[in-house]
């Protein structure tokens, strides 16, 4: 028997997979079975009420997509008497994903959010929708520290930083997290781009730009999970561009302690069930009794002459 | 507006099931011009759908075409005693030129039934739509369901042409009394067709209104609507993602109680009341 | 009659297409005409002969590549002596590209690179895989401000500065090039990522990561050309995913004034060929006189909401 | 070393001209288990290829496989006078899962032919190969030349057991003596082949090696050449990109006139002098 259980710090996860923050919620029930998977994330919310961005919110990029919905939000008090409960229906851990524009407003909904149902608080300080041009906290280690250091005096649930692709300092901003508190880095939101309808020459984005997720993201999320999983002692969880099991082992291998998945459900939205069987049964076929076998297992002593080459004489 | 507010509290709750399901294409014809007709063979599961409602599809990759996202479809046809699902299409990029390419025998994976379709009313006796291209494809079940229910229903079809006109047949064999009008014969105007309803609304033969898509239709029907108290609802689009009302892209915005809400077309739609639509 | 001219400071291009160095050599000679070009980029060199990075040099990821070559160079006395000549061959202005690890060496050899044949340096301040980590001058302001201004000593002839995307500050970096004198800037080179073989566990290249290029770029890098056409008043050369006429247009709508075709000629060594005579026949469909009818037209006042709705109903 | 040298320069050169050009498949059959013989209606203009060349193929897309970059195969066969091109690969990953569901009638973009092949000096009457597996696709070309230019070939086939042995009757057709050896029969170790080929250097039957791909081959041919001075050629293999010679990936280690050189195998090779290249 394979035992999937993953620890992200003092939470234990049934099994390394879960959904990626505004890429699930309560509806997914109609088609998936909710107690399958490692974690519920939310959909970040903000403490007021919020409208989200101008239609259109998504276009498609070659094999991915971008996104600019931004953080619509019913606001905390809606939250927290119609969201939780209904999650509390089931036997998986809830992480709820939270934002604001100020480290003070922050706090607050920090300090607010933590309320019984709760297991840990996943703050979004990489959405690259909110500030303009993209810089958000997560964009310098000094406003990682800055607002991290505040949430940590807010709440005594784990706190999971959500990086950004889109900063040049992943390792330092990765080690500003931990320093202040963090208990696990997700890694990492959405890379800010754009796309221009050719015909009517209009930003194929209502709000101009947006962020880019589905596989395209991988290789530089995972390169990330890399950086990250070096830089900190806190437990990674991979995020950007998972479709399939094998991008979850690779990034067990980079490094990651779980993951997330976001786009892919969009694709398929039984995609999370599909991977944990999948998972289960490769790490059975390969004889793996548990995630330990894969986790940072990367071999990148040796950066050798490795090229592969076919079978061709005895 | 009780009636209304009840129908978005009904929305607003899980809608049962939907499925990820693998079709078989039983055949993908050319309808006219740029329409095709796809038939699947479908599993019973998916088909316990409603008029209006639809289907996120999953358009096959090629070397020509790679589309990434599903593409939303209405459903228009469902016959759960032959195992079918039928779209009616118009070829306009990447996904639905992709999916012309399906050959029959080919697999397509379909996620459905989704979104709320249209209510009858028990009040309702006769009812009048207003279809044009593919906004057809999203009425037709509609006709079904009102033969279904013993209602009488007026379907005007308009169309560029005479030759291009389509499903009128399908709406005859239905019961429904067809009005053509077309852009080649002048008489598809906004104005012809507000005469036409109001002739009928004078003779006392429409207790609701049913459309879809345009903006211009929109305006003409909620006028009309508002003008005699005639109720009516309408099935709207906007790009999606999930389709399930997980990303929140699909939004738009609507009139109730005196406040701008906005709505996800997949999820408390597609179809929604027509006073409460706003134009765009 | 179509005209495709595109204009680069005091260069005149027969047509905005070129390739993007490190993709193009004299080999393509085997399959195109390369007089048919825009321009000749060619692969980075430095003054010193160089190894390059260790094999596999290369990776595919889903629908893009991964590479890792490095600067292998013959050093600069071979360039003169060999390359220059061959391309003297040709109607078309060539432009040099070289690199350096530090701000001197670079100005020596921009000085030295200086000769006849040459129209103008491309600077590669941003390639990936020189300096540690990805830090590379194009990853700040300062460092490109400080290295472009010392080239600006060291040459008459135009500088195009080759910015990166693995920064987090693109319209501020692009400042300080416009500010220390760059003549046109070329946005970007290739994102650092990474790949794994889950089988033997290694890092698909040698060289542990590698920079992203391909489809999966276009969304990033033509973000940066948006962002970087508005922040500087010099051109912009577009780089990044473009393997078809419409991308092009896309990035001149954006604000790019030409651009660079890489990977594309990979996967279909005509492409460039291709792309001319799509960008032609599109202008002549819609009745364009000249590029002035595309570059920087982009609708970017209304963000409103803004889809476009089927044909349904009269 | 001057032999080499000289080669090295033509090798540097442009090889004459490569296209990009669209064929149509004509069979695309199963050869045994994992292999397969690709048989394309080729234009004429890139059939003018020698032995050890290859083509560099983009394969098609499909929503099972997608890969991005051409996938390198060496000539298997080319028939100028019935147009046809052909290609023996084994199904391994992305690239040749997505070849093998080509159907006839489909079409493949192709670019070559490239690189430089085996060469044939004068003095060189008696030939000897070894091959296993794929290598076959790139050595059987070899064959048909050595007939047209009246040279005697040994040719050691090797598999791992009888029933899987390829190209056999091919070599035969070609006038070849074929020694076949197996796992199986335990007749395919590396001493086995050392004897076997010593043997007919004894009887002055060898006056030059071919090979291609691995490592093991290489050390044993490496050795009995230097051993008897005879010399050889390997055909190489190395991940690729561009395939012309543009992006240096698919660089190698040689040992030349005492120094250690990268030449590209895309370019250079993929055939190179046995005594030159390095183990891996
Ligand atoms: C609920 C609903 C039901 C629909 N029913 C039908 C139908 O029965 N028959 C039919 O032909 N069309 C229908 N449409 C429109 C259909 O979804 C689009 O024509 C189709 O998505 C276009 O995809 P494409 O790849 O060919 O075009 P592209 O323009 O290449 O599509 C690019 C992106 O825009 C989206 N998009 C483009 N046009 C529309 C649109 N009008 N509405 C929503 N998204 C769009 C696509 O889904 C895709 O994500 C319906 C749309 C909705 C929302
Ligand atoms: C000059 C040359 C001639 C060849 N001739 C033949 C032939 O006639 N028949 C045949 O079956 N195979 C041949 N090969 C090997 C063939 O190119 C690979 O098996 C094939 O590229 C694998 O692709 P894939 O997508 O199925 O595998 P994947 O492992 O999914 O490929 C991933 C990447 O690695 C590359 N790659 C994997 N294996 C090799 C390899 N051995 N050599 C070079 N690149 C590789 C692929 O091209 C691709 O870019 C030849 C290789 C070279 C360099
Ligand atoms: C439609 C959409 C909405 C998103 N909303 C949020 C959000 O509210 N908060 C957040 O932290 N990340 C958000 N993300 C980012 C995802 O959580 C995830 O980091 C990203 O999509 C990369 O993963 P993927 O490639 O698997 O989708 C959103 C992504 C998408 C596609
Ligand atoms: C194999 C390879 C080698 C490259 N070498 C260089 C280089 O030497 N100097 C440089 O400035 N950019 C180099 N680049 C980056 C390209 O010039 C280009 O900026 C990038 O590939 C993005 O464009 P594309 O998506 O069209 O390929 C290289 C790219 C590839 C794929
Ligand atoms: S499409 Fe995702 S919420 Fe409607
Ligand atoms: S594959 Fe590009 S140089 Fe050989």
């Amino acid at each position: 028997m394979v035992d999937l259980t993953a620890k992200i710090g003092a939470l234990t996860l049934k099994n390394p997979i879960m959904p990626a923050s505004g890429t699930f919620s309560e509806d997914l029930a109609d088609v998936i079975d909710m107690n399958a998977l490692g974690a519920h994330v939310t959909k970040t919310i903000t403490r007021e009420k919020r409208g989200g961005n101008p239609t259109p919110r998504v276009c498609e990029v070659r094999g991915s997509m971008l996104n600019s919905i931004g953080i619509p939000s019913k606001g905390i008090d809606y939250f927290i008497q119609n969201v939780i409960p209904f999650y509390q229906k089931y036997d998986v851990p809830l992480i709820v994903s939270i934002s604001a524009n100020n480290a003070d407003d922050f706090a607050r909904i920090c300090e607010e959010i933590s309320v019984p149902g709760v297991d840990a608080i996943e703050v979004n300080i990489s959405c690259p929708n909110i500030e303009e041009d993209g810089k958000a906290f997560a964009m310098r280690p000094s406003t990682t520290h800055q607002v991290m250091t505040q949430l940590r005096g807010a709440s005594d649930l784990p706190l999971w930083a959500k990086l950004s692709p889109n900063t040049g300092e992943t390792s330092e901003v990765a080690q500003a997290a931990e320093d202040a508190g963090a208990d696990a880095l997700v890694v990492a939101n959405t890379l800010l781009s754009m796309a221009i309808d050719i015909h009517s020459r209009k930003p194929k984005l209502g709000n101009l730009m947006g962020g880019l997720s589905g596989p395209s993201l991988k290789p530089i999320t995972l390169r990330m999970a890399y950086q990250c999983a070096k830089a900190v002692d806190i437990p990674v969880i991979g995020c950007g561009g998972i479709s399939k099991a094998e991008d979850v082992i690779e990034y067990l291998i980079a490094g990651a302690s779980a993951v997330q998945v976001g786009t892919a459900t969009f694709i398929n939205p039984t995609a999370m069930i599909t991977i944990i069987a999948e998972l289960e049964a490769y790490m059975a076929a390969n004889g793996m009794a548990d995630l330990s076998a894969l986790v940072g297992s990367v071999r990148d002593d040796d950066a050798a002459d490795a090229v592969v080459f076919m079978e061709t004489a005895p | 507006m009780t009636q209304t507010d009840t129908a978005a509290e009904v929305r607003t709750s899980a809608n049962g099931e939907a499925f990820e399901a693998e079709t078989v294409v039983k055949s993908n014809e050319e309808v006219n011009g740029e329409y095709r007709l796809l038939i699947l063979d479908a599993p019973q599961r998916i088909l316990n759908c409603r008029p209006g409602q639809f289907f996120h599809l999953l358009c096959p990759v090629t070397t020509a075409h790679q589309p990434y996202l599903r593409r939303p479809m209405s459903i228009y046809g469902f016959y759960p005693e032959r195992g079918e699902l039928h779209f009616l299409y118009k070829v306009t990029g990447e996904g639905t030129r992709a999916l012309a390419e399906l050959r029959p025998g080919d697999t397509l994976n379909v996620l459905g039934p989704l979104g709320h379709g249209y209510t009858i009313q028990d009040d309702w006796q006769n009812l009048l739509l207003v279809a044009r291209g593919v906004g057809l494809a999203t009425l037709a079940p509609l006709a079904q369901e009102a033969r279904r229910l013993g209602r009488k229903l007026t379907a005007i079809c308009s169309a560029r042409s005479p030759e291009v006109l389509m499903s009128v047949d399908l709406f005859r064999e239905m019961g429904a009394e067809v009005i053509t009008v077309t852009d080649a014969e002048g008489t598809s105007g906004m104005e012809d067709i507000r005469a036409t309803i109001e002739a009928r609304i004078a003779a006392g033969e429409v207790d609701a209104l049913y459309t879809c898509g345009s903006n211009r239709m929109l305006k003409l029907l909620q006028d009309i609507g508002a003008k005699h108290g005639i109720p009516g609802e309408i099935a709207l689009e906007q790009q999606m993602a999930c389709g399930l009302g997980m990303c929140q892209c699909c939004v738009r915005s609507f009139r109730r109680d005196n406040r701008i809400v906005h709505e996800r077309v997949c999820r408390e739609g597609p179809v929604f009341d027509m006073q409460e639509a706003m134009g765009w």
